[in-house]
């Protein structure tokens, strides 16, 4: 599933570049929305980046299944015998790795517009961001299955997926504030703890349902 | 033939919102059989397939194929069918070889290499094998989806519309390939909504209407315009 | 039998009224305002019971494929919304008064507003679905998800609020109340849970004779 | 600041009466509309009682 999905990237390469542009543009919107002042954005910044993961998130992972949608294959996916969940595991892998590219690539964007000096916190911080982004992929990855057949689907994925991030958004927040700090990961041990349980639950009931997302 | 059908029908209903798309219908299908089921566009084709293929549950009624349940064990009926639909579940980016490759593992087979290239020389894609999907006509398209059933050797083929878009060619190679399977003990049920080949491979004819099988006939020596007289016989009877 | 159940709610209701508003005594600190607290803290219990109860409604569906597991579920969650308005008006209406404000983001208010959407997206979901199986299928995962996020919330929600503040904003600690008013509590929680039960089974009634109509 | 809250009393509980009313009254509506609906024109075993019966006949195991 990784192989193809990956291997159908690269050949179209389409939503990379297109996501690649689109965190360009929000660091725009960004910094006209909040004014060049830049003590003003430094207190912002944790916020600002989650929205950024965010919003690309949930571009990225809407798209999850536009393959199987526009190459009519989702019922052929259906009809494969065998255990459904081996499906979402590999488009879970997928979405982890589209995201982290795409998260890499906006923070140096961010590093570069707002003159951070991310080499020294770059460990803590990548902590976080894998620690947050599995959680986001597992159930996006899942929503995205449900909302794929689903009329009005890019009005529901996120209206459906942003209440379940809230605790997952709250953490990462509070996590990546207190890392740009120079704080350590121990002062920050409760919201990874958090973050560690979500990614637990909200894979293992991603694997657990899914059979009955898929199936019909 | 005193066997069990492969395919065995009973008051199925599927209704969606208000609307009853099915409402009673029976169906018997045995191995080294082909039925061909006729309906006006809307008169629930479609969903009669997708029923059989464990894709939507019947609201009432059971579906069994070979002696399991749909409803019930929808994944030991997936083993046994095979489905050809509009959509032809290929990936337009990926190579025919790919594409193939990629069915294979998600249906638990580990195909070698040469038995991929038989599947692919069988459905005669083997000189198109590395070029991808996107190139290719409808035609090839709807042989390349055929080719993974070449390797999953199913007992049952839905066919929807299977003979729409192909070319004279195409439409009597295909013609052929069912007849051989039919001939290997298969079970097929295909859809249409005008007769042109499927006559030739059709044992029987079915004619949907009103939700059920309005009537039920065997092909003998019904030519198609028999056909399309029975037909308008019958589904202006239960419209 | 159902109006059994009607009649002992409305009885129920009436009581709580009375405990609440001629037995109670006015609480010290907060004055009247805290007469909110039988109608509010209810509010919040009973919405938590139903989406507990649509958690396991889920599962029994997801596992025995019952549709009266499903409309216990629907049923459920439509109630619990209901009651998570509820909660989060009659918060917002007791926080004028008190802090001054329509709102605040107290810990309490800002995880019943997160559930409050979840669950909105949870009717929604089923609003939008035309096939009822699959609907109820969809459903019945997303039931699962959310209640599975429902501690993920608070206690996300409870350290965002009150780690870097004193957590002093609001706390009706049930050490420091009269037993009058615990009492008065008391017989709210056990009407309003009543109430729960007459319109959840009065809701799936109505989703039964909805499916039927149509089937 | 005691005097004036009995407004937000009763606005809390005004507002929570006028709720659970409607919603209790779009019950019953909703369930007598169904009921007259059930009993007119379909089978006739379209539930007069309120008994919970789960869909009726449709799963017969035998063959």
């Amino acid at each position: 599933m990784v192989w193809k999905d990956l291997l159908v990237e690269r050949r179209s390469k389409e939503t990379l570049n297109a996501l690649f542009f689109f965190g360009l543009l929000l660091l725009f919107v960004f910094q006209f929305a909040l004014g060049p002042d830049r003590e003003r954005l430094a207190g912002t910044l944790p916020g600002l980046l989650w929205l950024g993961f965010i919003l690309s998130g949930l571009l990225a992972l809407g798209r999850t299944f536009v393959v199987e949608r526009e190459n009519d294959c989702w019922e052929g996916l259906l009809l494969a015998p065998g255990d459904k969940s081996a499906i979402y595991v590999g488009k879970l892998a997928g979405n982890l790795l589209l995201m982290l590219a795409i998260e890499a690539i906006l923070l140096v964007l961010f590093g570069f517009f707002f003159n951070l000096d991310l080499a020294n916190v770059l460990p803590g911080l990548a902590v976080v961001i894998a620690l947050g982004t599995v959680a986001l992929a597992a159930v996006g990855t899942l929503f995205a299955a449900m909302t794929a057949q689903v009329r009005a689907r890019e009005l529901l994925f996120p209206v459906l997926l942003l209440p379940v991030e809230a605790p997952v958004l709250l953490a990462t927040v509070k996590a990546t504030e207190a890392v740009l700090l120079g704080e350590t990961l121990g002062s920050v041990a409760h919201w990874l703890k958090l973050l560690a349980a979500a990614d637990v639950v909200y894979v293992a009931v991603g694997v657990l349902t899914f059979d009955f997302v898929l199936e019909a | 033939m005193a066997s069990e059908p492969l395919i065995r029908v009973t008051g199925l209903r599927k209704t969606f919102g208000n609307h009853r798309v099915l409402d009673g219908l029976d169906l018997d299908v045995r191995a080294g059989e082909a039925v061909a089921v006729l309906g006006a566009n809307g008169a629930g084709k479609t969903t009669l397939l997708k029923v059989l293929a464990t894709l939507t549950r019947p609201t009432r009624g059971t579906v069994t194929i070979a002696g399991h349940d749909g409803a019930t064990d929808p994944e030991l009926v997936r083993r046994e069918i095979g489905l050809v639909a509009h959509s032809s579940y290929v990936y337009e980016d990926l190579t025919a070889a790919e594409n193939l490759m990629f069915w294979a593992t998600l249906a638990g087979l580990r195909p070698s290499a040469a038995e991929r290239a038989g599947a692919l020389a069988t459905v005669e894609l083997e000189r198109a094998a590395d070029e991808r999907v996107r190139t290719f006509s409808a035609g090839m398209k709807r042989r390349l989806s055929l080719a993974r059933f070449v390797l999953a050797r199913p007992r049952v083929l839905l066919l929807d519309e299977p003979f729409t878009g192909l070319d004279q060619r195409a439409k009597k190679w295909l013609e052929e390939h069912l007849a051989s399977f039919k001939a290997g003990g298969g079970a097929i049920v295909m859809t249409t909504h005008s007769f042109g080949r499927e006559l030739a491979v059709a044992d029987r004819i079915a004619i949907l209407a009103g939700g059920a099988i309005a009537l039920d006939t065997p092909r003998g020596s019904l030519s198609a315009d028999d056909v399309h007289r029975l037909y308008a016989l019958h589904a202006e009877d239960a419209s | 039998m159902r109006r059994l159940l009607g009649g002992v709610t409305l009885a129920g209701l009436v009581a709580g009224l009375v405990m609440g508003f001629a037995i109670a005594p006015r609480e010290a600190t907060q004055g009247n305002v805290q007469r909110i607290m039988y109608l509010h803290v209810p509010s919040v219990w009973v919405a938590y019971l139903a989406f507990g109860v649509v958690l396991v409604a889920s599962v029994v569906y997801l596992m025995r494929r019952a549709e009266a597991a499903d409309r216990l579920a629907h049923a459920s969650a439509e109630v619990g919304v209901l009651f998570t308005g509820l909660t989060i008006a009659t918060g917002s209406i007791w926080g004028k008064p008190t802090w001054g404000a329509w709102w605040t983001w107290d810990a309490r208010l800002t995880s019943v507003s997160i559930l409050f959407v979840m669950y909105l997206g949870y009717l929604l979901l089923r609003g939008m679905i035309e096939d009822r199986e699959r609907g109820a299928r969809f459903a019945a995962v997303l039931g699962i998800v959310a209640a599975f996020n429902v501690p993920l919330v608070h206690f996300s929600v409870y350290w965002w609020r009150t780690l870097h503040q004193p957590p002093s904003l609001m706390k009706p600690g049930p050490g420091t109340m009269p037993d009058i008013i615990v009492a008065a509590l008391l017989v709210n929680f056990a009407a309003f849970t009543l109430l729960y039960v007459y319109f959840v089974t009065r809701r799936a009634r109505v989703l039964r004779l909805e499916a039927e109509a149509e089937a | 600041m005691t005097a004036g809250n009995w407004g937000f009393v009763v606005a809390a509980y005004g507002l929570a009466a006028v709720v659970l009313i409607a919603y209790w009254r779009f019950l019953v509506r909703r369930e007598k509309e169904l009921q007259g609906q059930g009993s007119g024109v379909s089978e006739p075993q379209a539930s007069v009682s309120g008994h919970p019966r789960s869909e009726p006949a449709s799963r017969s195991p035998l063959p």
